[in-house]
């Protein structure tokens, strides 16, 4: 019975959350600018409506295009059934860190290649960035997963985010620059300021925007609700690994632990908000010193992982 | 002028001949002088028979049957009925002799039974050379290995000598065949140069003799066997003295690396049938005479210093052939140099006093290089020019003949699977397990080197648009010899089973 | 067993030796070839040989050619255990393909190329390199070595009249020959320290092996392309005819690396100075060879330079592998070899699977230039469809067996990084990650750039235009390296028991390793594509919704000309800009026009990429030796009297010897 | 020690060779040479009187009829054939060569007394003639060297051999008569050959100057 409730409470969240951060998002940005802005409901109303719609397409493009976000809407669907974004997230089999990396890959390929697809320059154009802001930024993901991974001796996800394992002091700092490492990491996955504006309507200076600009009705809807997903699983891992931090002072149990991993999911959507409102866009070339933060921290965070095995079995 | 020659060339050594087939009534003793005999036979021939054809085929002929003589001769030593065929105490073959005997009579019988075509070839050639210069070259080709054959029977230091020096005079107008100006230039740098270089070695023979006396023996010996026997009683620093005339007197002769000079305008400037021969069986000559030498050095006192000095002579050659070979514009004097680099890797053997190693390379480079010579000839009188440029498209416009090269190419720079490779490795190895490892680390990269270099200029040759200025003449004919001649390189390569030398390593 | 093994693959030689004697004798007298022969015997061989491989799995068997076959100090002899039968089973695959892929390739090229040399060179390759993985001594090995490199290079030049192809061979006969005199020496070393030629009484633990083992390993680093020995591979690859480049590229590589596992981690190297070199070495050419892939032009050559980073991928699972086994953590060790022998087999296939699609798009747009080629999407779509399944391979996409190899070597990474034997090594495993990601990241970036560029988009040039289908053998071909690369993907789990014999025999205690390889990646094949397929159905598919087709986004001015498509240097440049320093970059833009600030009329921009090592270290020494050769001539300058100088002075030089020593 | 014939002769024919590369006239070059080879019969003759060993009375009349007659009778014919006259001489001028092996002469005195002989064996006569053959070696090479005419090359040839001539005589006793032979034939076939192909040059190049034989290279 409690299992069902779980698996039920998770596919809402799978479908409602996602919508809702953006939506928050949105919002939020709106405040901050002052205006009164849509409602949070507004995504949902977006969704619907395109997907009543029917699509227009480029007479060059392939069944790359065609099939591309259908692929990636699955293949996002499975990382959200992986990645414990949420406390009350049923076990999958083989959740493991790597395969993680490398399905979020796919997605990448996928999409990127539907940009180039139609043979538009401007998707040429983001595809390109898009693959080398990945590029850049997968080392880093790679190793702050990893750090945490070490400190867990297990690379499935849902051991390395078991809340209920013990967890030494050593851990903290290593919990928390991942966090920052993975926060970092997200702004240039999920194309986000200051990296990538997501509401400039100059294709030249878009990356996703730019990359789904040939989609359309329910192509495109499918494109935007996959990409509000995944935002909100990386949300959700980050804030995860801030409340791993938070673990070794304050006692979650399960309930508690569930509310506070959906609300701290909407809190990273409100970080998200002041962050796109303070700072500006970067210059394209001057991206890869903001990522090389991104680096840094994922070292910081392997570092500690190791150096905090050394203290825990010689003491300091 | 020809009768007289005739009369002087043929009457008196068959008397000579059919008396010693009257003294001796040994078989072998025979049979020698039946081997004897068929040199004066081929002269009779050439200057008897009108027709050059009918020449060309009776001297194939001929050879192959002192081949057939010399193999009935020597059987004996290889079915292990006796250690040495006595001739005398200054003549006599042992297995190793033997086996430098036959190979000398394969080499010049594929090279005359070419050169048949060859001279043919030759006389339709625009500036044809004269019948007269054609018969004189089949008999003093005949003479000149029959010195050869001398040059392994001597176990005199002072015969050895002799017989070589009898090679340098007969091969000289051999070299002069084509009586140009070149010719002429090289035949005089050959002949001076390695005047020159014998008379050093007769200077070197001087001082082995002396030290035999003055150490060992009053009145002093000559003979290999006597030498061994005494070597550590004669007196070093004669000795090492005699080696080193020897060597650099031989040496020359073998085209050690700052005296060869003469030996790739020789080569170059030769018929192909005779630099075959020079190449295949002359450079053997020399080589084997320094062996000789160093056999009795090594028995002595002072044999480490004396196998040093070999061995980086000849690693030097080695380097320095290679370092030749990069820049070569004609193709027959890049394989004169490739002949050298093969000579540096004998000299080493020989430095290692592995005599039977030396054999075997020995036998690898002269079957190889008799080859390469061959085709080489064909492809200047297939295209009239000697230069490298000029020798484009072979695969497209003469297929079986690039085919050949390209294999004898590979079997002369000692690609494996061919019977070169493996020589060159036994001879590594062993310099190896002598500790050789500065040798052994330049000769590789002297092979690697001019293994690079040949097959750059053989891929120049081979490959490109066809060469519409050649003419495609008598393919099987022309590349029988060539390809028997690879096969067998292959199967020394493949086939070479432990029996062969077991006793060696 | 063995008898069945051993007569398998002596009579897959036999058979092949026999045809390509009837196919010399043809050629020998200029008959006409029919390609259905010699592919024929080929594929026949192909799958005895397959059979054999199975077989020999089980076995471990070694076996002398008989009398009179002998090569002067050692038997011809050969080793089928279960490490050789891999490769002999990867070989043979390609083999196939091959045999199905050539006749159409050949077609294409009949006007240019000897058939007859073709095929006999390419089945002496092929025989070369089943002898290279069987051999069992270092005499036996020398002899395939070197046969494999001269058939090969003949076959790189098997069009004759293609100059860029002979200087290419020329390039790669040198850079082998290096490599063979490398290997002779150290061979040679071994054997002195060994008294022994098969490679079995080889042991490289005691100290005295060093010396050897660093020239036997970059004697085979230099066959493999490993950096810093690779500037041959990417000039040798690109201009051998497709079939062979996938050869090439799918198997000669593997062998040599096979060579190196057969020798030093069988051979229980423990020397941590080799194996650091070698794990600096490919670390470097896994950045490397990819980096300098993103920037190619020519689809061949990018392929070419995969290669190197994957073989670099290789070599630092083989060092590792030799690192653990130094530290003694043999179950780590025997993960590491393992993982190399599957990314060997899986790169072999999808490698093989990428040139032979660049062979296609070859011979019918008749170009391999990214810029003139595009839109082929619609033109080849069966080889565009697999070029894509191999690409995704190539970048470890799950569920394909590119990923199932490269999560193997993440996994072994991370449990290096675990066991903290001690933080440097923990800390260089993570670092080993990190680098792996990156270069993970950046081969997406190169394969989204060959497809993007290569097939999608409109044609960018005529001949790219009019491009047709290739025929069903060659579609075949590669539909067969296609599913063996799914196979491998999904199966991985119980492909681990296939190599798990191989590392028992190098690691007497090595784990499970189908215990360690715990994601169902069936399972997730099947949801990904199920749930892919369930949502198409839903809302993509033509009945739900009828699709308008117009005109690709131009912002409204009229149509887009082909020239306004992303270019290949355009797609890369990001990467061209940021490591400018490595490749040596230059960009030069020329504006031309009557107000050329306001009104430019003819704007041109050349960028162009110079390899470091060939133009800063290798072309130096070529000069030098070069400039030697120039001057040893000044020694033979045809004067008698120099001549007679040089007697007088080596008479001098000896007698001093003479009398001072 | 004291002087024997045999230290005068091979000196005095050592001096000989030594003036003979002071001239350039080939004639005189020849003459000189034939005063050698002279001196050398003269010895040889003198060593089978005292040492009584006939058979090199044979190797002297050999010495005399081939060497002293026949050779410098066969290079004049050519000299005159050809009407060669003088050598140029290349590089070092024909006095300065002569002082130049005079300087080699006191080289060669110097090998000699160092050369590794027992002296006990041939007594006396080793040193000095030691000199005399070493120093013609010297001079026969170093004519080789400096001079451009094939004719001179081919004295400065006869001139080495007749080095290792002395040196067979005066450093081994009882040298066997295998090796006179030997270098008897040498001499013969190589002045010969070296005859004909000098009558050859001089057709096709119009001179034997071989300095200018430079076609032949690389």
């Amino acid at each position: 019975m409690m299992a069902v409730g779980v698996y039920v409470l998770f596919f809402a969240c799978v479908l409602l959350l996602p919508p809702c951060v953006i939506g928050v998002i949105r919002k939020g940005k709106a405040l901050m600018q002052g205006r009164v802005g849509a409602p949070l409901s507004q995504p949902f109303f977006d969704l619907f409506k395109l997907l009543g719609k029917d699509q227009t397409v480029s007479q060059t493009t392939t069944w790359i295009f065609r099939s591309s976000c259908a692929m990636n809407l699955a293949t996002t669907l499975i990382i959200a059934g992986i990645v414990p974004w949420l406390s009350f997230k049923p076990i999958f089999p083989g959740d493991d860190l790597f395969l993680l990396l490398y399905l979020l890959a796919l997605c990448r390929f996928m999409t990127i290649l539907s940009a180039l697809d139609s043979g538009s320059p401007f998707g040429a154009f983001a595809a390109s960035r898009e693959a080398f802001l990945s590029m850049l930024v997968e080392p880093a993901m790679f190793i702050s997963l990893g750090a945490l991974a070490l400190i867990a001796h297990s690379t499935s996800l849902h051991v390395v985010f078991d809340l209920s394992l013990p967890c030494s002091t050593y851990d903290v700092p290593v919990w928390l620059a991942a966090a920052a490492a993975l926060f970092l990491g997200s702004i240039v996955d999920l194309s986000r300021m200051p990296i990538d504006d997501p509401t400039t309507h100059l294709e030249l200076t878009m990356v996703h925007e730019a990359m789904i600009i040939e989609n359309s009705g329910k192509n495109l809807a499918l494109v935007e609700f996959t990409h509000f997903l995944r935002m909100a699983v990386v949300y959700g891992l980050i804030s995860q690994c801030m409340m791993h931090a938070v673990g070794r002072l304050v006692e979650f149990n399960q309930l508690t632990a569930a509310i506070v991993s959906v609300v701290s999911i909407l809190g990273m959507a409100v970080l998200t908000v002041w962050i796109e409102s303070v700072f500006v866009k970067l210059r394209w070339r001057s991206t890869p010193e903001f990522i090389a933060y991104a680096m840094t921290m994922s070292f910081f965070a392997t570092g500690g992982a190791l150096i905090g095995d050394m203290y825990a079995r010689h003491g300091l | 002028m020809n009768k007289q020659l005739l009369a002087s060339v043929i009457l008196v050594p068959f008397a000579v001949a059919a008396a010693m087939i009257a003294l001796n009534q040994t078989l072998n003793m025979q049979l020698l002088a039946s081997v004897i005999l068929i040199p004066f036979a081929v002269a009779s021939a050439a200057f008897l028979l009108e027709d050059l054809k009918q020449i060309g085929r009776v001297v194939a002929f001929l050879s192959w049957m002192q081949l057939g003589l010399i193999a009935l001769i020597v059987y004996p030593l290889f079915a292990g009925q006796t250690e040495r065929l006595w001739l005398s105490a200054d003549f006599y073959l042992t297995r190793m002799d033997a086996c430098f005997v036959l190979l000398t009579g394969v080499v010049a019988s594929c090279a005359l039974t070419h050169g048949h075509l060859f001279y043919q070839r030759e006389m339709l050639a625009e500036r044809p050379p004269t019948e007269k210069s054609v018969r004189f070259n089949y008999m003093f080709a005949m003479f000149f290995v029959l010195a050869m054959y001398a040059v392994y029977l001597c176990k005199n230091l002072g015969w050895l000598w002799i017989c070589v020096e009898f090679t340098t005079l007969l091969s000289a107008p051999l070299v002069f065949f084509s009586r140009t100006k070149h010719a002429l230039e090289a035949t005089w740098k050959y002949l001076i140069i390695c005047s020159v270089g014998i008379s050093f070695a007769l200077l070197g023979t001087l001082f082995i003799f002396a030290s035999g006396q003055h150490g060992a023996v009053s009145g002093g010996t000559l003979r290999i066997d006597e030498l061994i026997a005494i070597a550590p009683k004669l007196d070093p620093r004669l000795l090492r003295f005699g080696f080193i005339f020897c060597l650099l007197g031989y040496g020359t002769k073998a085209g050690m690396f700052p005296l060869h000079s003469w030996l790739p305008d020789a080569h170059s400037e030769a018929p192909a049938p005779s630099s075959a021969l020079l190449s295949g069986s002359l450079l053997n000559c020399a080589l084997f005479s320094i062996w000789r030498i160093s056999e009795v050095v090594a028995a002595s006192q002072t044999s480490t210093l004396m196998s040093n000095v070999t061995v980086w002579l000849g690693t030097i050659t080695v380097l320095a052939a290679s370092l030749f070979l990069i820049r070569q514009y004609s193709l027959k004097r890049l394989f004169a140099y490739s002949s050298i680099e093969n000579v540096g890797v004998m000299l080493v053997a020989i430095g290692l006093n592995a005599g039977w190693l030396f054999f075997l390379q020995a036998v690898n480079h002269s079957i190889a290089k008799v080859s390469l010579f061959l085709l080489s000839g064909n492809i200047v009188q297939a295209t009239g020019k000697k230069n490298l440029p000029q020798q484009t498209g072979l695969m497209a416009s003469a297929p079986v003949w690039a085919v050949l090269m390209t294999m004898s190419a590979f079997a002369g720079t000692g690609a494996p699977p061919f019977g070169t490779f493996l020589s060159e490795w036994l001879i590594l190895m062993k310099a190896m397990d002598q500790h050789y490892y500065v040798n052994v680390a330049l000769v590789i990269i002297g092979l690697s080197l001019s293994f690079i270099v040949v097959c750059k200029h053989i891929g120049k040759i081979i490959l490109g648009a066809p060469n519409p200025n050649l003419q495609y003449f008598r393919p099987l004919a022309s590349s029988a010899i060539p390809a028997l001649l690879v096969i067998s390189s292959l199967c020394l390569g493949l086939f070479s089973g432990a029996a062969l030398w077991s006793g060696t390593l | 067993m063995q008898i069945i093994a051993t007569f398998l693959v002596t009579a897959t030689v036999l058979l092949w030796l026999v045809c390509s004697a009837t196919m010399a004798a043809l050629a020998f007298f200029g008959k006409k070839i029919n390609h259905l022969v010699p592919s024929t015997v080929l594929f026949a061989g192909g799958l005895t040989m397959l059979l054999a491989a199975m077989f020999g799995w089980q076995i471990n068997y070694l076996w002398d050619a008989p009398w009179p076959i002998y090569l002067a100090v050692a038997p011809l002899s050969s080793h089928l255990d279960a490490l050789s039968s891999i490769f002999i089973g990867l070989l043979a695959v390609v083999v196939i393909s091959v045999s199905l892929f050539s006749p159409g390739y050949l077609e294409h090229l009949s006007h240019k190329i000897n058939n007859g040399c073709y095929w006999v060179e390419l089945f002496l390759f092929i025989i070369g390199m089943l002898g290279l993985i069987l051999a069992a001594n270092a005499v036996t090995f020398l002899v395939f070595w070197e046969l494999i490199a001269l058939s090969s290079v003949l076959l790189v030049v098997s069009d004759l009249s293609n100059r860029q192809a002979r200087v290419a061979a020329f390039i790669y006969l040198g850079a082998t020959r290096i490599a063979t005199g490398f290997l002779m020496a150290g061979f040679l070393w071994m054997h002195s320290l060994c008294q022994s030629w098969s490679f079995s009484d080889w042991h490289f633990d005691q100290h005295a092996t060093l010396i050897p083992a660093v020239l036997i390993v970059i004697g085979l680093c230099i066959k493999a392309g490993i950096w810093p020995f690779h500037d041959w591979l990417p000039y040798a690859h690109p201009a051998a005819p497709a079939p062979v480049s996938a050869l090439m590229s799918g198997v000669m590589i593997k062998v040599s690396l096979y060579a190196l596992i057969r020798l030093l981690v069988m051979g229980g190297l423990v020397s941590p100075w080799v194996s650091y070199m070698m794990l600096a070495m490919g670390l470097i050419s896994l950045f490397w060879g990819i980096l300098w892939a993103l920037v190619q032009k020519d689809l061949k050559s990018l392929l070419a330079y995969c290669s190197i980073e994957n073989a670099g991928l290789i070599l630092v699972c083989i060092s590792l592998a030799i690192i653990c086994h130094g530290i003694n953590m043999p179950e780590i060790g025997a993960l590491f070899l393992a993982a190399a022998i599957f990314h060997c087999v899986n790169h072999g296939l999808f490698k093989s699977l990428l040139f032979l699609g660049a062979g296609a798009i070859d011979c019918r747009a008749h170009t391999r230039d990214l810029e003139l080629l595009g839109g082929l999407a619609g033109k080849l779509p069966w080889t565009m469809f697999f070029f894509v399944i191999g690409s995704a391979a190539i970048c470890s996409l799950p569920p394909l067996n590119g990923f199932s190899s490269k999560w193997l070597i993440y996994q072994s990474l991370f449990m290096l990084a675990n066991k903290f034997h001690s933080i440097w090594l923990s800390g260089l495993s993570m670092s080993c990650i990190a680098i792996l990601g990156l270069v993970s990241g950046m081969s997406l970036y190169c394969f989204t750039k060959a497809i993007g560029i290569g097939f999608l988009g409109r044609p960018r040039s005529h001949a790219a235009e009019h491009a047709t289908e290739v025929t069903l053998p060659m579609l075949a071909a590669q539909l067969l390296l296609a599913l063996c690369c799914v196979a491998l993907g999904i199966s991985a789990p119980d492909w681990m028991a296939v190599m798990q014999p191989a590392c028992t025999a190098a690691f007497s205690n090595a784990p499970v390793l189908s215990n360690v390889y715990t994601i169902p990646m069936a399972l997730f094949a099947f949801l990904i594509a199920g749930t892919s397929a369930i949502i198409y159905v839903l809302w993509l598919s033509d009945q739900t919704n009828n699709v308008k087709k117009y005109v690709t986004w131009e912002c409204g001015f009229g149509d887009l000309t082909k020239r306004m498509q992303a270019t290949a240097t355009g797609f890369a440049e990001n990467v061209t800009y940021t490591f400018s320093p490595l490749f040596l970059y230059s960009a030069r833009s020329k504006i031309a026009g009557r107000d050329r600030r306001h009104f430019p009329e003819d704007v041109t921009l050349q960028v162009s990429t110079t390899p470091v090592l060939a133009s800063r270290i290798y072309m130096p020494i070529v000069r030098v030796v070069n400039w030697l050769g120039e001057r040893m001539l000044l020694l033979q300058a045809g004067s008698i009297h120099l001549y007679l100088c040089y007697i007088l002075l080596t008479l001098v030089a000896l007698m001093v010897i003479g009398v001072l020593i | 020690m004291l002087v024997t014939v045999y230290e005068v002769i091979g000196i005095m024919s050592a001096v000989v060779a030594v003036l003979m590369l002071g001239s350039r006239n080939v004639q005189i070059q020849l003459s000189m040479y034939a005063i050698q080879i002279w001196l050398i019969v003269a010895e040889t003759a003198f060593f089978a009187w005292q040492y009584k060993q006939p058979h090199f009375y044979i190797i002297a009349l050999t010495l005399l009829l081939q060497r002293a007659i026949l050779v410098p009778l066969f290079l004049h014919g050519i000299a005159r054939r050809l009407n060669v006259t003088r050598d140029p001489g290349m590089i070092v001028p024909a006095p300065l060569t002569m002082h130049l092996s005079v300087l080699l002469f006191g080289l060669s005195f110097f090998v000699g007394q160092h050369l590794p002989m027992p002296s006990a064996v041939s007594g006396p006569i080793v040193i000095a003639s030691a000199t005399g053959s070493i120093s013609h070696l010297f001079s026969g090479l170093v004519m080789m060297l400096t001079r451009r005419l094939a004719l001179s090359q081919i004295v400065g040839f006869l001139t080495l051999e007749n080095g290792v001539y002395l040196f067979a005589l005066s450093q081994t006793d009882g040298l066997p008569l295998l090796m006179e032979m030997a270098v008897f034939i040498d001499i013969l076939g190589a002045v010969m050959i070296a005859g004909v192909l000098m009558f050859s040059i001089k057709k096709s190049f119009e001179h034997i100057d071989v300095s200018r034989l430079k076609e032949l290279k690389h």
